[in-house]
């Protein structure tokens, strides 16, 4: 395989799967937390397809294919629930989101 | 010409009857008179729950040995199938409890929705690679995340259905971070052939090991992974907390004891030693917060966490007898879960609100099944005899004594000691009139006898105390199932 | 089934069912119907045990014991559980007293509790608690005993905190459970490992194998199992919850804290008596502990001022004769004391019970006094009762007791002579504390709160039938009940017993006879003491000039009160302010507000925020990472 | 030469990565971050080409970047200003965890790398050209994955369903709150 071997990839994939993690714990609108699972997901996906790469099998992109589907599917679900908290009123703040507690 | 694999119809009849019922209520729910679309849709549903419990059991006398189907995605065993009939009857359960919820909208889609999630249950534990367990964990996964945000009239049911979806977005990415790892270190996905790859103690196998570990936890809320369970719980509409409570937990549970037992059956020193820390964190933490609490759902949520514990003390053993304790355990669990929250929903429906101890007063007089049923599952938590809980307890010690792990012996007896307290002061509450009585108004008036879910909840009473009775026949087939294991 | 076997599942079941009816009828019967439907169940449950105890005495000697099992849930290789109950001659006995003693706290509870809100609530825990309290002495395996012990201990919860508007009340039952939780603990842990090292789980088969066991863990389950022992017994060190539990109703006193359940550990020490002797440090510690108990809860008792609080102290010191009787291999005593004791110490109990209804729930001896007049049956039973406790013969608690004393003279060595003194030195304080208690109720004019109550006529206040008629029978049996051991002449109990449990020790009929003279008169001079004191007391405050007059000639007095009154009060009022109070309760307190307090913390970390739970997950996950790849 | 190319290409794809990855986690508008995400996707397609993974790339581009986010930018525009939240806030101690759990996984990974970097990263696989073609993965899917090609066709449907169900709720503000909020 020319250019970069597939340890440069895994720390592409290391450093977005961290910086979603971070955007998980760190920002408050529902819906860029949504979008740093997205990230975490597409993370784990470059993972995959650099080690089916590596290994010469395509198992890891049929996974990274179903993966998609997953995350697609969590957008779907996730967007659904913003719709019904914005139109109950309810803040779209996760932090204000804390009547359940102790 | 593709040469598709032979689909073995025998092994996926759980889930398919579980997945047509839920196509099937689907539909109903839409095309059926509106009258009638939450009957036609909850009876599909317990039929679909009934139907897959029993081919369950259909599976589970069928196969004597592990054989692994459909080109190694799904393996047909004791193991699964033990799993799909708990699974089944819990779900049939959770219908009849479900029947008077109130509810504003799409009443028929709830039983679709809760039948799809049986599905991904039922197919969840058959699950034999890293794809289908992450496609099985995300399928019920998902199904959950709408069922606890059902209520969308409740602003808590949607606070805790986000908590859901995004902390359990967040454990299954790492899960699948994790399964990446152990797919490059062994370049394969299978449970067995990961084992038989022999990675040994490649730094990737381990590390994603720990993380399919954490990914798994989080779905059977071990602490520290625990802490949405006690806001979802108490979020979610009660029925649906009763079946995650139940369910979820049989179902992960024996997927994680799976994955650990089958895929890294090398590894075992540092999972055991892990699994265990875990229990013991969960023992200390659950027991401890169940102590503070004034509502009964999160009380109930810490002390599942606690039983989390105690499973796990089973699972960390990493034998056979801890596999067979475990698959007991689950048994007198799951009744008693499900039919306390159900005795709590029955409640919260008489009062319209939240139901915090003192809400309790007086209800083992004024419904004394409902009383008398709750007491027996209190009991049953905290491993008194006449129910199922002291043998699994007792098991699940032994196992322990057995591996070695005395301390986690002594640590979960003194847990038991503790959490009797919680426990009883529930009972206490039950059978007193205090003045603050008088201040537990009725929403409306007292509502009319729910027949289904005193039903259900004489089920799991019959459960409870039958597994204690009919110990026997349990421990037999948690036995035969135990054995599909490599151990 | 055999023929023996039906009235002990009678006995047991009938309780259950009580319970149950209650439970399950809610609020469609009366509380009345509740009361009689608890109280005919207990004596059905009477019926069954007697029936069971006479067709066991009509089997042949060395042929009474009959293991019954019902189901068996279990059986894996030789090891098997079931629902399996042990008919001997020992079991015979502990269902009799429960079942008999228990009816009729139940049947006096229905006059006591009249009127109560909760009616309905007490007759369904009673009724529970008598059916574990016959599952715990009924138990065919150590797994149906564990199940009873348990279930005893729920039940005594729900009942000490029966009055749960009352925050001392559910204080109390809290402490109780705390205490027991831990006896309970240490009991688990100890049938674990037995049930690991034998095997098996059935009584004949677990002692058949004892002697195949290491030391080590015989000593270990023996210490277990006295550690659930002492804490349901209520002996030092795990005493503290027992004068707390007052706070129940009186009946429960009588029932839980007097008769049953906390001589559950008597019957345990000597149940499982081959384990013991298997492990005779252990059986020793339980005698030493029991004597210990005997003289410090005595001493206490002459400084209490709850009428109730008295007669638990006493229960206590005399629960320490128990375990010393145990704990010496006086088996046949250990039973019998037990036996009287749940006579004299449920009439004592239930006599209180009646002074506190007449006066309205006052239960401080200061407010009290003079009370012969108004109530004179009462008054008859209470001192029956006080006499009983005292071992004035021919009353029942003086063949108990003295039983004891002499095996403990019998037993010799260092060990023996010093239970021995310890024993003596009890019988002298009962009479003491039981005297003053007697005096200050009874005796003298009477006090302001009799001014309230005398509006009951004279005897009508006495209540109900229903109450009168259990203290009237306990009267009876405290009276003659020691009838059934008279040494030299004939010992019938203590030979029914031994079928079960060979006493290690057999005091000749000359120890008998010298220990009972001593100990009778020690009895006396405790009692002639306290006669003194409340006198003395009396003439000094009505009369100055006759008391300065009376105090040279009761210049013996002086000295007696300087050397054993005053030392001995002051030391009680040491061990329970300084030693028990700092030291035992504290302890125990601070453990119980660090769980909750614990728990509090615990509650804050759950902050509702979400990011802090991905947080704690991510944190989690690093920490399984690092640990993974690091021991990998 | 190839080989530079290859590598220049990886820089500006691995640097897009990195940029909008950063930017979906750090712009303070939902918008935004999520026109970052499709720039984020389209980087990874430019590096799971340069890993012979030619029909995921489509994939990623039509099907991700090009519907699901396109449904994204939908709902943000509906919910339109009320989209708007705050940027972290909260205790600081929040964040600095956040900020080291975030710092502690990646290390670990990187440790890992570090640590296997020697054994079995170094040589790839030799591969056909068909890898990662279209027909490979649709061969493997009717194959070895059949189960789980249709078991996500299952979770397709359910989240769509869920997806319905949340999103149609009847706009019923306030009206019999039936619980006590806190």
């Amino acid at each position: 395989m020319s250019g970069p071997g597939v340890g440069w990839y895994l720390i592409l994939s290391a450093v977005v799967f961290g910086t979603g993690a971070l955007g998980v714990m760190l920002r408050r609108s529902p819906l860029i937390v949504l979008l740093s699972l997205e990230l975490m997901l597409n993370a784990a996906n470059l993972a995959l397809i650099a080690f089916a790469r590596q290994q010469g099998d395509l198992d890891g992109q049929v996974f990274a294919l179903a993966v998609m589907a997953v995350a697609a599917a969590e957008v779907a679900i996730g967007l659904g629930l913003i719709v019904a908290l914005a139109r109950r009123d309810l803040p779209l703040d996760v932090d204000q989101a804390s009547a359940l507690k102790g | 010409m593709i040469d598709t694999p032979k689909v073995d119809w025998f092994a996926l009849g759980p889930t398919l009857a579980l997945l047509g019922a839920s196509g099937v209520a689907l539909l109903a729910s839409v095309l059926v008179p509106a009258w009638m679309r939450k009957g036609v849709a909850a009876g599909l549903a317990f039929l679909g729950f009934a139907l897959a419990a029993i081919l369950g059991g259909a599976v589970f006398a069928e196969t004597a040995s592990p054989e692994t189907t459909i080109a190694g995605s799904m393996v047909q065993d004791r193991l699964g199938a033990f799993a799909q009939v708990v699974v089944g009857a819990i779900g049939a359960i959770v219908v009849l409890v479900s029947w008077a919820e109130p509810r504003r909208s799409h009443r028929g889609e709830y039983y679709a929705l809760l039948a799809a999630a049986g599905a991904g249950m039922v197919f969840f534990v058959t699950a034999s690679n890293l794809m289908t367990l992450f496609l099985g964990l995300e399928w019920f996964s998902l199904c959950l995340y709408v069922l606890v945000a059902y209520d969308t009239h409740r602003a808590r049911s949607l606070e805790a259905g986000l908590k859901y979806l995004i902390v359990g977005g967040f454990g299954s990415a790492i899960l699948l971070f994790g399964s990446a790892l152990v797919y490059g270190a062994t370049g394969e996905l299978g449970f067995a052939e990961i084992a038989a790859a022999g990675a040994g103690s490649d730094p990737f196998l381990v590390a994603g090991l720990a993380m399919v570990l954490g990914g798994l936890a989080f779905k059977v809320s071990a602490a520290p992974f625990h802490m949405w369970t006690p806001d979802v719980y108490q979020g979610s509409p009660s029925s649906v907390t009763s079946f995650m409570s139940a369910a979820t937990k049989v179902a992960a549970m024996l997927v994680l004891l799976r994955v650990l037992t089958t895929a890294f059956p090398e590894e075992r020193e540092i999972w055991t030693v892990a699994v265990a820390v875990l229990a013991a964190v969960s023992l200390v933490w659950g027991n401890l917060a169940a102590f503070a609490q004034r509502d009964v759902k999160r009380l109930l949520a810490f002390s599942s966490v606690s039983h989390a514990g105690f499973m796990l003390v089973a699972v960390a053993a990493g034998t056979e007898a801890g596999a067979e304790a475990l698959l007991y355990y689950l048994v007198p669990y799951a009744a008693m879960s499900v039919g306390a929250f159900a005795v709590v929903a029955a409640r919260e429906r008489e009062l319209g609100r939240d139901v915090s101890l003192e809400d309790l007063a007086g209800l083992g007089w004024e419904r004394p099944l409902l009383g008398l049923s709750l007491w027996v599952f209190m009991l049953g938590f905290a491993g008194f005899p006449l129910t199922g809980g002291m043998f699994g307890k007792l098991f699940v010690f032994t196992a322990a004594y057995e591996a070695g792990d005395w301390w986690l012996v002594v640590l979960g007896v003194l847990a038991t000691a503790v959490s009797i307290a919680y426990y009883l002061n529930v009972v206490r509450w039950l059978y007193m009139r205090t003045g603050a009585d008088l201040g537990v108004a009725l929403a409306g008036g007292s509502p009319p006898r729910d027949a289904a879910l005193e039903v259900a909840v004489a089920l799991t009473v019959l459960v409870t105390v039958g597994s204690f009775f009919a110990a026997q026949p349990i421990l037999d087939a948690a036995a035969d199932a135990a054995r599909s294991l490599p151990f | 089934m055999n023929a023996a076997v039906t009235g002990a599942w009678v006995c047991l079941l009938a309780p259950l069912a009580g319970a149950l009816a209650i439970t399950l009828a809610g609020e469609r019967i009366s509380r009345r119907t509740a009361g009689w439907i608890s109280t005919l169940t207990t004596f059905v449950a009477f019926a069954g045990a007697l029936d069971a105890f006479i067709r066991l005495w009509a089997r042949n000697h060395g042929d009474r014991e009959v293991l019954s099992t019902a189901y068996t849930w279990l059986a894996a290789g030789d090891f098997e559980v079931g629902f399996q109950i042990l008919v001997d001659p020992l079991s015979t006995v502990m269902m009799l007293v429960v079942s008999g003693v228990g009816g009729l706290i139940v049947w006096y509870s229905m006059g006591y509790m009249a009127g109560d809100d909760e009616e309905r609530r007490y007759f369904a825990y009673m009724s529970l608690f008598v059916f574990s309290m016959l599952l715990l002495v009924e138990a065919g395996n150590f797994l149906l005993l564990l199940v009873g012990w348990g279930l005893v201990g729920l039940a005594s919860y729900l009942l000490i905190g029966f009055w749960h508007e009352r925050a001392e009340a559910v204080a109390a039952a809290k402490k109780a459970f705390v205490v027991n939780a831990f006896g309970d603990a240490t009991f688990a842990l100890a049938l674990v490992l037995l049930v690991w090292e034998t095997g098996t789980l059935e009584y004949p088969s677990v002692f058949e194998r004892v002697d195949g066991l290491s030391s080590t863990i015989v000593t270990l389950v023996a210490l277990g199992l006295l550690g659930g022992a002492v804490a349901k017994s209520a002996q030092i060190p795990l005493h503290t919850w027992l004068p707390d539990a007052m706070e129940g109703p009186t009946p429960v006193s009588a029932l839980i804290h007097a008769a049953t359940m906390v001589t559950a550990g008597v019957y345990l020490l000597v149940r499982t008596s081959p384990v013991f002797e298997a492990a005779v440090e252990i059986q020793h510690l339980a005698a030493i502990l029991g004597a210990v108990t005997l003289v410090a809860a005595g001493l206490i008792a002459l400084v209490q001022w709850d009428i109730k609080r008295v007669i638990a102290y006493s229960t206590m010191s005399q629960i320490g004769y128990m375990f010393l009787a145990a704990g010496i291999g006086a088996y046949g005593y250990a039973i019998f004391h037990l036996m009287t004791h749940a006579f004299f110490k449920a009439l004592l109990f239930m006599s209180a019970g009646v002074v506190i209804h007449h006066l309205h729930g006052e239960q401080d001896i200061r407010r009290m006094g003079g009370l012969r007049a108004v109530l004179p049956r009462t008054h008859v039973a209470f001192g029956v009762g006080t006499l009983a406790l005292v071992g004035i013969p021919p009353l029942a608690g003086f063949w108990s007791k003295d039983g004891i004393i002499a095996s403990a003279l019998a037993t010799g060595g260092v060990l023996g002579w010093s239970l021995y003194l310890a024993a003596l030195v009890g019988a002298l304080l009962t009479g003491m504390y039981a005297l003053r208690l007697y005096f200050a109720v009874w005796q003298g004019p009477p006090r302001e709160t009799e001014d309230e109550a005398h509006t009951h006529a004279s005897g009508q206040s006495e209540g109900p039938l229903s109450m009168l008629v259990p203290v009237g029978v306990l009267t009876c049996l405290s009276t003659i009940g020691g009838l059934l051991v008279v040494p030299g002449l004939w010992k019938p109990f203590e030979h029914w017993v031994e079928e079960s449990a060979e006493a290690l020790v057999h005091p000749t009929v000359a120890q008998d006879y010298a220990t009972s003279v001593v100990a009778v008169a020690l009895g006396l001079v405790g009692v002639w003491l306290a006669r003194r004191a409340f006198e003395h007391g009396r003439q000094l405050v009505t009369d100055p000039t006759a008391w300065r007059i009376l105090e040279r000639k009761l210049y013996v007095d002086e000295l007696y009160d300087a050397v054993f009154y005053r030392p001995a009060a002051a030391l009680a009022v040491t061990l329970r302010q300084d030693v028990e109070g700092p030291v035992v309760e504290r302890s125990l307190d601070e453990i119980g507000a660090g769980t909750l307090h614990a728990g509090g913390e615990l509650s804050r970390a759950q902050s509702g925020l979400l990011r802090t739970y991905a947080i704690t997950v991510a944190f989690a996950v690093s920490v399984l990472v690092v640990v993974f790849v690091a021991v990998r | 030469m190839g080989d530079v190319l290859v590598w220049l290409i990886w820089f500006l794809a691995a640097g897009g990565l990195l940029a909008s990855g950063a930017a979906v986690v750090s712009v303070s508008n939902p918008f935004y971050s999520a026109l970052a995400l499709i720039a984020n996707l389209a980087s990874l397609a430019v590096l799971y080409l340069l890993l012979s993974a030619e029909f995921l790339a489509a994939a990623q581009v039509l099907v991700y970047a090009g519907s699901v986010m396109v449904m994204f930018l939908f709902v943000v525009a509906y919910l339109g200003g009320r989209a708007d939240a705050p940027w972290a806030g909260g205790p600081p101690l929040l964040r600095t965890a956040a900020l080291v759990a975030a710092i502690a996984l990646l290390v670990e990974v990187v440790v890992v790398l570090g640590l296997a970097w020697g054994d079995n990263l170094s040589d790839p696989a030799e591969i056909s050209a068909a890898f990662g073609s279209p027909g490979a993965i649709g061969e493997l899917f009717l194959t070895d994955h059949l189960l789980a090609f249709e078991i996500t066709s299952i979770v397709l449907l359910v989240a769509a369903v869920g997806g319905v169900i949340l999103g149609t709720t009847p706009r019923r503000r306030g009206e019999n709150e039936h619980r006590r909020e806190a």
